[in-house]
């Protein structure tokens, strides 16, 4: 139960800076999620707020506190770690009762508490195991359950998920909320599955590069990402980008072209601008009505279907010739996601349409938002 | 159930680890130091510095202090040009005094030979010991224990075996040549037989050392070794060696060392005349003719020519991937 | 990855362990199966050594045996493989009447060397564990020249250290007076546990410090995380994570405390009820007219028992490599 | 340092023997005349000489008090004397005493317990210890010897008979015997300061010339080692090792031992001789008792003989003073007091209280040590003195014939050297001579410290 | 370039049983994941095939080669390991090129793998990094790098891609099919990530409890899932389920009742049945002419809400008073899937369909599918 503020936190390993002039304030109770690529500073923040590495410059708060020389241990957090990091020399036990025998728990609320940690992480027959015996997600909630026996002020997880299959990361996910809520401790979470994010996060902080890219509710970034980066990391499969300019009447492109009036959205005419569209704002014209304002009519041509199950990835190449590249979508490829119900095939052609009131304009030269609505 | 908050009130003992903690690594490594440099300044650092001045003085072997007028360096001028009055001399390389009668050839010779076989015995030993087999347990204690042997007792074996009268091993050896018929008096004779107890009860601490260095080596990395299409000689070579570098290096490194300043085999076997190491003439000076100055001169000197060694160690040493530092 | 790939490595290191049958004579037929099935090879080569090896170390101690119960006329007769003559009495006599007649409690000997030894050892560890932390985990400027420092301690005869620290040890000093007899530390444990605690110090920082330095950063991080400080983690984690290292360390400690000579003759007037150790109680067997080399003998592989013990006990540790499944790097 | 017990407790270091008899040596000193006030514990010191003196270094080094009293080895006396590290007796016992010792006790123990220059008595000699010829009677008379009748229990022979006698026994008793003769030959303490430094003087062959010069002035006496007498001792030993025609041994001289002697010490040469291998011993006293104490020596005391140690030249006819002649390496112990004491009044009057002909005589039946005074080993029983009361005859002629050791400050220095030299003499890693003018060379370095 | 074939494999830890009578073919050339939850087995299963494990029964082909004797180095397997186990005292370069340098491969060649392998896993500027100075997905990718390298006969990646953002994943996944396709290797794959599973595997082999459950193709396990186990492991969010029985005509439990033949579906009246219908098959009354053919109209009340930006998540309570459980959906409870513009909110009654043809029936006695389509 604690607020955990972030005070223009740089931190630099040598030459290579992981986090850079981080401003960020985490609310009391608030479950807040890191998201960002590989290698952006996510762990780095964590260990900053944990105690673990000492910044470069800037100061943490827990609370009110300043915490910034406060070893890890009266710092009130509790972690999993990314690295899972067992005490191998410990069985599954002392590994989640370690911290509260360190506080001198009397053995009656340690069995307690152990044994509920336990059910909720689903290790229960395994308590006497040690790590080396146990498989890749058993170690993980192994870990999750280290830290959920304790009552800190503050949770931080490091993709505490990863390794664990769809059904119990639903349930382990359930469970952590119901934590949450319960403790009402401030959760700091790192993941890379969207789902996650989305489902979970009370606000997700988006980090690209060691410089925070936006902090807001999970379905503002979604919805309203702040710039291209947001908009382009958040969302799977992820948004489509045409490259164009602004025109005195619209958006003007190699492949797309869209008439609104630049003063109305906030652009300026000439300037370099960048068309975005989620593949499920993107739909069959047959199915435009599903569209709140259809744009025109695409014509293109689908290149790959990928079922799903629930839903099928639809590649289309708006020109024949549009080389295809395996590093992402290129100009002139557009995604949608169809129901796999829905009668088509690779290399047949379609018309689609998508909806001007889900399209994104952003300034290439700034990559800052202009519009998240061209209706 | 109590909330972590709660604990603020951190009993009185932490409170000067947690301010330790926080004071950065440099304070925090000072601290955690003071012990052992307490240790060390006592019953090390002070001492030294009295020797080193001992060393300076002239010996004054018919007064209660043993020390007399300062002499400066005299003690080492006397030690390096072969004219110490010493039963036996340091160094004197106009080669008056047979090379094996000269305690710093003795000491090198006795060291470099000494060390490379017990490193390579201790490897063998470690490696077998870290097989998982039946019986290890015992065949671990059977290789580990002559180094638990007192060394009194390792030059008693020693003694006994080559003395003309109780040892069967004089006999033998000089029945087929190698020996002479009194090899406890015979300097290369004896330097052999030196050689061979220390190796004998030496090569357990390689063998310690290596083998708790291959133990901590992470299994896992043998696997992906495996898969990856390393035979048993590649993850030798790419795994365990480099990781057991910095463990063994500390175990050459320090036997090395101890094995420079070798007196108890030496003087409870053959004695220090007939094999005079650089220790034995520190002893021979020290209780035998008094002279104490002489005595703490050679001590330097031994140190000295030990931390050479050390530095052609560290030089050579180098550039291998694990460096002791 | 390059299409055209001149050979398949994989496959070239399949075929090679592939053997045609062929008719061939015994010898050539064991060859050529230990060569088609290395691991025979390597287990013949295995058990060749072993046995090598535990030949070699425990024959000296087989004839130490011969020598102990060989009776004391017939030392002489005492062959390579055959003892002089049967008379186990001797490990009894050096308890027994005759020691009485010597006056030497063997056993007392052998308590003050272990009690030496022990708290040295623990001693030992505990301040060598501080400073191998320090010096395997941390970074801060004057590591190297402290780590020097260190180690040139161990480049000196102990012989060096002993005429200043004699007279230390034999001033007396008014604060110790209500803890020793006379206010020096002549004739106590302390005498001997100081200073062959100090200079074995730097052997064990350097073990120590070794295998601290190899404990991954992930798990100190977890156990600081859990509550303990640096310290806790330390003695928590790190320490029973150098098991190997750390065990190792100690066995070493308490042997070399354990049989070590110089101090050990020196800092005590030899006296079993003054602390004298082991050492002593084994030369006391010996005299300038009279070596009662079986007596010796006796007395040493009695002596050896306390070590051996030690060594059984501490083995576990020695081998238990245990990083496995600690992190997902 | 505090003191070694407490009021008027006076400790002594001394051997092992003086601890077991304990009770009846305390009581003998009261019955001297010792206040019965005075506590006297005897403590037993390291076994070991060597190993005894480094303790004593270091605690007189360390001003410590404890011990009281200390029984030093009269190889390494002088050194502690002239380093003024004991208490000087001439000025603290009476004059009785000091006269008693000057007077009666022998005068070469004397000298190695007094400072060489001012000649103070600084230790009470506590008993003297000179080697003996020891053999088997048995085998000498029936390889048609008469001992007895040729008195050679107190009358020396040659080194030249002697070895005929040997080589004849041996040779006789091959089947049997290891050795003709056994002695302490290899190179340790004992080799300087006893058994070549007694075989040197008897060829009339010396350290440092006359033997006033034994204990000084150091840097103003002649270094005598390079000479004939000294050379044909090394011959005639090497020739009782490898026989008469080995180089560099003498002729004149049979092989009655092999080189086994050359790593022989006390004990090396004793136990043949105990276990019924060797026909000949040069030992000290000691022997006599360890053989017939040891249950599985076929030897008993009726096969026991002793004689004098044989010589090569007449007494008299050596080259210096005091050479020639048989000659026995003066060993033996004194008692010194610790200046650090507290005690130092009651421990010169423990030290007065052993100046007693009663007290030599209960060591001498109970510990089975020589008395000091020569005089007093007429007046024991010889049946009250255990095994060695049968050769106490042979005992009264070697104490007659006794060289010194030469023990001077810069003793610990030669004693090595000496050792060295004379061994690789021994053992033909030099001739004779190249053995004897290196030492010389060396002994002359030492000389000047 | 190898078929594997694990014939009655079983591994057993002590008493723990990891596989039991595993039979298994992968074909030549095939990329076959393997899913089932966290401890089933699945690193097991791999560690048996690259040869680190002896099976405690059972017999592994490697084309037609026995090798359940061979020593790992002689299967022509590369392997990416779930705890990535990165060799510490190499740095990043020598981490990767370590089975070249074994293979005594000249420089140039060496350095032009590695080079192009560190492109694939985008670490181009790090090959002079060491593993502790990286980032978790970073160390990952080296792990996935080491393997790579290498032209082994088969790949076997045990989660490479769980510590990588989507984004990266995505790219990770098409550069391994990219590969796969290139070398033509047997891949064989474990996976958590369902979208990965559907969207590279050729067959997807379903493993519960050490036991293989179903071994097929993505959509056949999606669509035919062979049993409950299959059903409700496949597809996120899981399948709904409702327990009842099969009557004369048709289905009945406590909260839907489906008419229809069971002699037609292969069913057998009386026996205790479950239904089990997709999450994105059932839809709101009013868009009912999207599913095939529509079930009977059900009456529901909108529990909880859960937006994931692409879509929605709706809980809905079948009755009011249905006990609501954290453990995964109960009995009465309904999930599904709504396009985020959908205008509903939680509390509402509403009223649903499902889609008949996607409807399962399953034996809840034994487990096994009844039928796919109750239409
Ligand atoms: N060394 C061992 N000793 C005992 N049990 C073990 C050992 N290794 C694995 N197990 C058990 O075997 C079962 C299968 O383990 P495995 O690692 O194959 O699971 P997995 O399918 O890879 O799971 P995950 O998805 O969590 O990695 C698990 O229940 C595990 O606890
Ligand atoms: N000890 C170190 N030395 C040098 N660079 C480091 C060190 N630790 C981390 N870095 C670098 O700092 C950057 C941020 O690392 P961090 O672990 O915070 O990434 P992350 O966001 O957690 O990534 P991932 O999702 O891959 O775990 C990375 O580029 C990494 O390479
Ligand atoms: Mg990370
Ligand atoms: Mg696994």
């Amino acid at each position: 139960m604690a607020s955990v503020t972030l005070d223009s936190i740089t931190k630099a390993y040598g030459d290579e800076i992981a986090v850079e002039d981080m401003n960020l304030e985490v609310r009391d109770g608030e479950f807040l999620t890191l998201v960002g690529p590989s290698g952006c500073g996510k762990s780095t923040t964590m260990e900053t707020i944990a105690g673990l590495t000492q910044p470069t410059e800037g100061t943490v708060y827990i609370g009110d506190r300043d915490v910034t020389n406060l070893p890890p241990k009266n710092r009130g957090v509790a972690m999993v770690f990314q690295n899972i990091a067992l005490f191998p020399h410990m069985d599954v036990y002392d590994n989640i009762s370690f911290g509260l025998r360190l506080r001198k728990y009397d053995q009656d609320e340690i069995e307690k508490r152990v044994d509920r940690a336990a059910e909720i992480v689903q290790l229960e027959g395994m308590l006497d195991r040690m790590p080396e015996e146990m498989s890749g997600g058993q170690r993980q909630r192994v870990a999750i359950a280290r830290a959920i026996v304790r009552q800190p002020d503050v949770f931080l997880m490091d993709e505490p998920l990863a390794n664990l299959d769809a059904e119990l990361r639903i349930h382990m996910r359930t469970q952590l909320q119901r934590l949450h809520r319960e403790l009402d401790t401030t959760v700091i979470y790192v993941t890379h599955d969207q789902a996650q994010a989305m489902t979970m996060s009370d606000r997700i902080a988006v980090i690209d590069n060691g410089h925070l890219q936006q902090v807001d509710p999970p379905l503002t970034c979604y919805n309203a990402p702040d710039n291209l980066f947001v908009a382009s990391f958040i969302g799977s499969p992820s948004m489509n980008f045409f490259h164009g300019s602004v025109t005195d009447d619209g958006f003007d492109s190699e492949f797309i072209d869209l008439g609104f009036d630049p003063e109305e959205v906030g652009a300026t005419p000439g300037k370099d601008a960048t068309l975005g569209i989620r593949p499920e704002d993107v739909y069959l014209k047959r199915d435009s009505e599903e569209a709140t304002v259809p744009s025109d009519t695409i014509k293109a041509h689908i290149d790959v279907l990928e079922p799903m199950g629930d839903e099928v990835f639809t590649y289309l190449l708006l020109e024949e010739d549009v080389e295809t590249s395996a590093e992402g979508r290129g100009e002139g490829q557009l995604l949608l996601s169809l129901d796999p119900q829905t009668d088509v095939e690779e290399g047949q052609d379609v018309e689609v349409v998508f909806d001007r009131h889900e399209a994104h304009l952003f300034d290439s030269a700034s990559e800052e938002a202009i519009a998240h609505s061209l209706a | 159930m109590s909330s972590e908050t709660e604990e603020a009130s951190t009993p009185l003992l932490m409170r000067p680890l947690n301010w330790l903690e926080t004071r950065g690594d440099a304070v925090f490594a000072y601290v955690l130091l003071a012990p052992a440099f307490l240790l060390l300044a006592v019953v090390a650092f002070f001492p030294l510095v009295r020797t080193f001045q001992f060393s300076l003085r002239a010996d004054a072997i018919r007064s209660a202090e043993p020390f007399g007028e300062f002499i400066g360096f005299g003690h080492y001028q006397d030690l390096l040009t072969g004219n110490a009055s010493l039963p036996q001399q340091f160094l004197d390389l106009s080669m008056e005094t047979p090379i094996l009668q000269q305690a710093l050839f003795v000491t090198l010779a006795f060291a470099i030979i000494s060390v490379l076989f017990e490193t390579l015995i201790g490897f063998g030993q470690a490696l077998i010991l870290d097989q998982e087999f039946r019986g290890r347990r015992w065949v671990r204690v059977a290789i580990i224990i002559p180094y638990a042997i007192p060394i009194v007792i390792q030059a008693m074996i020693f003694y006994l075996i080559f003395s003309p009268q109780i040892g069967f091993g004089t006999e033998f050896l000089n029945s087929i040549g190698v020996f002479e018929s009194n090899p406890l008096q015979n300097t290369s004779n004896s330097f052999i037989i030196v050689l061979v107890a220390d190796i004998w009860k030496t090569s357990a601490f390689m063998a310690l050392l290596i083998l708790a260095g291959l133990q901590s080596i992470d299994r896992q990395l043998y696997d992906v070794a495996k898969v990856t299409g390393a035979s048993p000689w590649q993850r030798f070579k790419y795994i365990t060696m480099p990781l057991i570098a910095s463990p063994l290096l500390v175990a050459m490194l320090f036997r090395t060392m101890d094995a420079m300043r070798i007196y108890g085999l030496i003087d409870a076997t053959a004695g220090c005349q007939t094999v005079p190491s650089m220790s034995c003439l520190v002893i021979t000076a020290l209780n035998q003719t008094r002279r104490w100055g002489s005595a703490s001169a050679v001590a330097f000197l031994t140190a000295i020519t030990i931390g050479l060694v050390v530095i052609v160690y560290l030089i050579g040493l180098r550039d291998s991937e694990a460096g002791v530092t | 990855m390059s299409e055209e790939e001149p050979e398949h490595p994989d496959i070239a290191a399949q075929e090679q362990s592939e053997e045609p049958d062929l008719d061939r004579g015994v010898v050539e037929a064991w060859a050529a199966k230990m060569i088609s099935n290395p691991d025979r090879a390597y287990k013949a080569a295995f058990y060749i050594a072993t046995i090598f090896f535990l030949v070699t170390t425990l024959y000296p101690f087989f004839w130490l045996l011969m020598v102990a119960i060989t009776p004391a006329g017939s030392l002489g007769d005492v062959g390579a493989f055959t003892p002089g003559g049967f008379d186990p009495s001797s490990f009894i006599e050096i308890f027994g009447p005759l020691s009485d007649q010597y006056n030497i409690n063997f056993h007392r000997y052998v308590f003050n060397s272990f009690l030496i030894a022990s708290v040295a050892t623990v001693l030992t560890l505990f301040v060598a564990s501080l400073a191998g932390y320090v010096f395997g985990r941390l970074r801060f400027r004057g590591k190297t020249p402290l780590l020097l420092i260190v180690l040139i301690v161990s480049f000196f005869p102990p012989a060096a250290f002993f005429v200043p620290l004699n007279r230390l040890f034999n001033t007396n000093f008014d604060v110790l007076r209500p803890l020793l007899a006379d206010g020096s530390l002549f004739n106590t444990p302390f005498a001997i546990i100081i200073p062959v605690s100090a200079l074995y110090l730097p052997l064990s920082i350097f073990i120590l410090m070794t295998f601290y330095s190899q404990i991954p950063d992930g798990l100190e991080d977890a156990a600081r995380v859990e509550g303990t400080t640096r310290l806790g983690a330390l003695f928590r984690v790190i320490v029973p994570l150098s098991a190997p290292g750390v065990a190792t360390a100690g066995v070493l400690t308490f042997i070399t405390v354990y049989n070590e000579y110089f101090f050990s003759s020196l800092m005590t007037d030899g006296r079993p009820e003054m602390w004298a150790p082991m050492l002593e109680g084994v030369l006391a067997f010996r005299g300038q007219y009279e070596i009662l080399y079986n007596l010796m003998a006796a007395a040493s592989i009695v002596a050896v028992l306390p070590v051996a013990i030690l060594v059984i006990v501490a083995q576990e540790k020695i081998v238990s490599g245990l990083t496995q499944g600690a992190l997902k790097e | 340092g505090g003191g070694g017990g407490g009021e008027n407790e006076v400790v002594i270091t001394a051997d092992q023997e003086y601890k077991d008899a304990e009770d009846s040596v305390v009581d003998a000193l009261y019955d001297a005349g010792l206040s019965e006030d005075i506590d006297v514990t005897i403590r037993a010191g390291d076994f070991e000489s060597g190993e005894r003196q480094t303790q004593f270094v270091s605690a007189l080094d360390a001003g410590r008090g404890d011990p009281d009293v200390f029984m030093m080895d009269s190889g390494w006396t002088i050194p502690f004397i002239v380093r003024d590290q004991l208490v000087n007796l001439s000025d603290e016992m009476s004059q009785d005493t000091l006269d008693y010792v000057q007077n009666d006790y022998l005068s070469s123990a004397v000298q190695t317990a007094s400072d060489p220059e001012t000649g103070d008595l600084y230790g009470l000699p506590l008993f003297p210890d000179y080697p003996v010829m020891h053999y088997r009677k048995d085998l000498v008379e029936d390889a048609g010897y008469d001992p007895e009748g040729e008195n050679w229990a107190t009358e020396p022979m040659t080194w030249q008979r002697f070895s005929e006698i040997a080589a004849d026994v041996w040779d006789q008793n091959e089947d049997e015997l290891e050795y003709g003769f056994t002695t302490q030959a290899d190179e340790y303490v004992g080799l300087a300061c006893c058994t070549f430094s007694e075989t040197m003087t008897s060829w009339g062959g010396a350290y440092f010339g006359d033997h006033d010069n034994l204990f000084g002035p150091i840097g103003d006496r002649p270094i005598t080692v390079n000479e004939e007498p000294v050379h044909n001792t090394i011959r005639m030993m090497r020739s009782f090792a490898e026989g008469p025609d080995a180089t560099n041994a003498h002729p004149d001289y049979q092989k009655i031992t092999n080189t086994d002697i050359f790593g022989m010490t006390e004990e090396d040469a004793r136990s043949p001789f105990t276990g019924g291998d060797a026909a000949f011993m040069r030992n000290w006293p000691y022997a006599i008792a360890s053989t017939f104490g040891d249950d599985e020596s076929p030897v008993d005391e009726s096969m026991y003989g002793t004689m004098p140690l044989p010589y090569a030249v007449e007494e008299g006819e050596g080259n210096y003073e005091g050479t020639g002649g048989s000659s026995h390496a003066l060993g033996g112990w004194h008692l010194t007091i610790n200046p650090n004491t507290e005690q130092q009044d009651q421990a010169v009057q423990v030290l007065e209280a052993f100046a007693n002909e009663d007290v030599m005589l209960t060591i001498l039946e109970d510990v089975g040590n020589l008395p000091p005074d020569p005089a007093v080993t007429e007046s024991a029983n010889p049946d009250n003195v255990g095994p060695i009361g049968n050769f106490l005859d042979t005992m009264a002629v070697a104490a007659e014939n006794t060289v010194a050791r030469p023990v001077t400050a810069v003793y610990p220095d030669q004693e090595p050297l000496i050792a060295e030299e004379v061994h690789a003499g021994y053992r033909n890693e030099k001739s004779p001579e190249k053995a004897m003018s290196d030492l010389e060379g060396r002994l002359e370095g030492t000389e000047e410290y």
